[in-house]
């Protein structure tokens, strides 16, 4: 048990988020990089361009917070 | 486009976080008798004074509700 | 460019594998933008969501402060969606039966879609990409 | 009242207890709140439900670190919340039936 928990220790506990932190912000960049690709694909189906406007802006927002996501990402390297 | 009635899948919603609320409201002034700890009591007695204004904020929400009116005209 | 949503002509007869006809597109546009923004809706949603519970999991002040941003920027977003699909009449939070109407005549549309054969039966389409390896 | 004069009978870990409910509370109201600014279609609830999601997201950080500071919380430390957890079960196990 002991060895099971430095191991543990060793291993997932990286530099400055816990294990679950960085979990929850991989989700979080695998959200946005799904949203960021059909968002950009999608613009070529679309007929109305109010719609595509704002399917365009989504883009760029979700490129700014994958952008984010892996500056904060980078930040944690496992031992 | 503004409209003063809120839709009804709205007023669900509301009422959920006022039921919710509701709770909060009350456990935190029943809790906050028994604990010794000043920062918690701080923390519980805050959450008690801004918990009422909100419920009062939704209970407003609600009166403007549309189900509160022509809910014949709704169903089909 | 305002439309309303109405059904395709060539779905109108079941299994018709016109739709490339031009006469049997009438109401196409209004469809196809119809239910791409109600997947927007949708994503918009889960993002709010997503980035809630991510907010409420993390310590990190850092992390928060842009999951934070992020939240703030999916509720905008979410409200642009959902005020442009009720201005273009394919969202009617305040007629419910209106939306009612609304949601079982795309549901009809899209199962006689997805009855449609709209694709080769290959699409690997093998030598059209620089894939030698595969 | 017998349940909370049993809590106070536990001492130390009525505040852990008390805190911890508070913690999860502040914790569902943030998702309660998003969920329901997810269905908005009302500018003016929008508004609402947006300031006091801000409130409830206030009091979710106020309150994980009063949680932290008191040694209720470890988030870089499995180890120790392991073992907090622990204490804190075999309490309520030694609860006796009421």
């Amino acid at each position: 048990m002991v060895k099971l928990e430095k191991i543990y220790k060793e291993v997932y506990v990286v530099q400055d988020f816990a294990l679950h932190e960085t979990m929850e912000l991989h989700e979080l960049l695998n959200f946005k990089t799904v949203c960021m690709t059909t968002s950009k694909m999608i613009q070529g189906v679309v007929f109305d361009q109010e719609l595509k406007a704002l399917l365009e802006k989504d883009v760029q927002q979700s490129m700014q917070s994958v952008n984010v996501l892996q500056g904060l990402l980078g930040k944690t390297q496992p031992h | 486009m503004t409209y003063q009635k809120i839709a009804p899948h709205e007023t669900f919603e509301i009422h959920e976080i006022l039921t919710f609320k509701n709770v909060c409201a009350t456990k935190a002034s029943a809790m906050v008798r028994f604990v010794k700890d000043e920062e918690l009591r701080t923390l519980l007695e805050e959450d008690f004074t801004t918990g009422q204004e909100h419920i009062k904020e939704l209970q407003e929400l609600l009166r403007s509700s549309q189900l509160l009116e022509r809910t014949d005209e709704l169903t089909h | 460019m305002n439309y309303e949503k109405k059904p395709i002509n060539a779905i109108k007869k079941p299994m018709s594998n016109d739709y490339l006809e031009i006469e049997n597109s009438d109401g196409m546009p209004g469809l196809v933008d119809s239910t791409i923004a109600l997947n927007f809706l949708l994503t918009a949603k889960s993002g709010i969501r997503n980035c809630a519970v991510a907010l409420t999991e993390i310590a990190d002040p850092e992390a928060r402060t842009e999951v934070r941003k992020m939240l703030n920027v999916a509720i905008d977003l979410h409200a642009e969606i959902s005020n442009l699909m009720m201005k273009k009449g394919w969202f009617h939070p305040y007629q419910v039966s209106e939306q009612f109407k609304l949601d079982k005549m795309s549901a009809q549309a899209a199962l006689q879609i997805a009855n449609m054969q709209l694709f080769p039966g290959d699409t690997s389409r093998l030598g059209t990409f620089a894939t030698p390896n595969y | 009242m017998g349940f909370i004069q049993d809590m106070i009978g536990m001492g130390d870990m009525t505040e852990q207890v008390i805190a911890t409910d508070f913690l999860i509370s502040a914790k569902t109201g943030v998702i309660n709140y998003a969920m329901a600014i997810s269905e908005t279609a009302t500018p003016e609830v929008r508004d609402i439900l947006r300031r006091q999601l801000d409130v409830a997201i206030d009091t979710h950080e106020k309150v994980t670190s009063y949680m932290m500071k008191n040694g209720y919380y470890h988030v870089k430390d499995p180890q120790e919340q392991i073992r907090v957890d622990n204490q804190a079960a075999e309490t309520v196990l030694a609860i006796p039936k009421p």
